[in-house]
């Protein structure tokens, strides 16, 4: 018999993996976004998971104090990536990542 | 009694599902936002019922975030949603082989 | 205790749909409106997991701020590009004519 | 089971009935216009008739306020929206459905 908690614990790890493919397999930059954001949420639903211990009896705190802070700094951390993202459009050009001058064959 | 909260919230859960459907068919933008709409209401309903079936009120307060936000993305969404600026053809292409 | 541990096989199904569907979806203003309802979905997860605090904190600044972040500036980003595009019209019809202007001087 | 309970159970019913119609016109009517007609009553009457049962159930007078204050939000958010989306569809030169006879 699964417990629920593994169940989600095991979603986690499936968000995780979706979030870590999207942010290698696309060119453009706000998919890379969304894909760190995912990846991000896999490894909170991991630590909730963990913090579980049964309906009745109260979870473990200090993941959940941790699952908080990681929200806003992962909020932070997205508004940075975007305001990024719009600078290179407006210097290069392209939503995207291009190579270097000196890279370039 | 707590049983058949916890099978009303799986009834509405499978609802939202099915507006899952409607975005990930849905033709137009309006028609998406519509279906993050039903998200809304049916998240708030959610969690009034789960919250009757434990017994704990703290989600009576998630439920009030919910109907909040439910307003305010709504609006964002009327005013950035569309697409407003006049692409041409040739943007278009170009977007569906960038993404 | 069954009736639970459905809720949980179809919330956990329903946000992997929502997730994988945010994320390999053909367009950039699709995606963001998967990831809102994927950030409303997250915070069922953290209800039924018992961290309501989480789950506050996840439908506020999560879905509700990321989401308004992401949309405008997916705007500007749409905006500048059609400025590229228009302007890259722009100067090829601008050659253009300078070869037809060029090609009647000649003739 | 007392009365208050079976009242309950029948509220609660009829309104997973309206947010199944609610759904189902979301998913089956033809153009955005008719869905957010059956998104924004069917949904806000399914809610209200579940917070009517939740207020049966629980048992301070400051909860049931809060519920009323719920529903209330819902509402007012519910029309807004619908109003905005039809407008800018509308804006977007999206004709309205018509028979086709």
């Amino acid at each position: 018999m699964i417990g629920s908690a593994v169940l989600y614990a095991l979603g986690g790890v499936a968000l995780f993996g979706m979030g870590l493919y999207a942010l290698l397999a696309y060119p453009n930059l706000l998919r890379k976004i969304l894909g760190m954001n995912v990846m991000g949420t896999g490894a909170f639903t991991i630590l909730i998971a963990a913090a579980y211990r049964g309906s009745d009896a109260a979870p473990d705190p200090v993941p959940h104090a941790l699952v908080i802070t990681g929200i806003v700094v992962s909020v932070c951390a997205t508004g940075l990536a975007l305001s990024l993202a719009v600078r290179i459009q407006a210097v290069t050009g392209a939503a995207y990542l291009t190579p270097d001058e000196e890279d370039a064959p | 009694m707590s049983a058949f909260f916890q099978l009303a919230a799986l009834f509405l859960l499978l609802n939202v599902g099915a507006g899952l459907l409607r975005i990930l068919r849905g033709r137009t933008t309006a028609d998406r936002l519509l279906a993050v709409q039903l998200f809304g209401t049916t998240g708030t309903a959610i969690l009034i019922l789960l919250s009757l079936a434990t017994g704990e009120s703290a989600y009576q307060t998630i439920a009030l975030v919910f109907a909040i936000l439910a307003g305010v993305l709504g609006i964002v969404f009327a005013r950035y949603g569309q697409p407003s600026a006049p692409a041409s053809a040739q943007s278009q292409e170009l977007k569906h082989e960038l993404n | 205790m069954t009736l639970q541990l459905a809720f949980d096989v179809v919330l956990i199904v329903t946000l992997v749909t929502c997730a994988w569907a945010a994320l390999t979806a053909p367009d950039l203003l699709r995606s963001v409106v998967l990831f809102i309802a994927f950030g409303l979905l997250l915070s069922f997860v953290w209800v039924r997991l018992q961290a309501p605090d989480v789950a506050l904190a996840e439908a506020a600044v999560g879905s509700g701020l990321t989401g308004a972040l992401l949309l405008s500036t997916l705007n500007v980003m749409r905006q500048k590009e059609a400025q590229i595009a228009q302007e890259s019209t722009d100067a090829a019809r601008e050659s253009e004519s300078e070869q037809e202007v060029a090609v009647a001087q000649d003739s | 089971m007392s009365l208050i309970d079976l009242i309950t159970i029948l509220l609660i019913g009829a309104g997973c009935f309206f947010f199944l119609a609610g759904t189902l016109g979301l998913l089956r009517l033809p153009d955005v216009f008719t869905r957010s007609h059956a998104i924004t009553k069917a949904d806000n009457v399914g809610l209200m008739l579940i917070m009517l049962a939740a207020a049966l159930q629980v048992e301070t007078w400051a909860t049931r306020f809060k519920l009323g204050l719920i529903w209330i939000l819902t509402l007012t958010a519910s029309a807004t929206v619908a109003h905005l989306i039809g407008r800018a569809a509308l804006n977007a030169e999206q004709k309205p459905w018509e028979e086709s006879t």
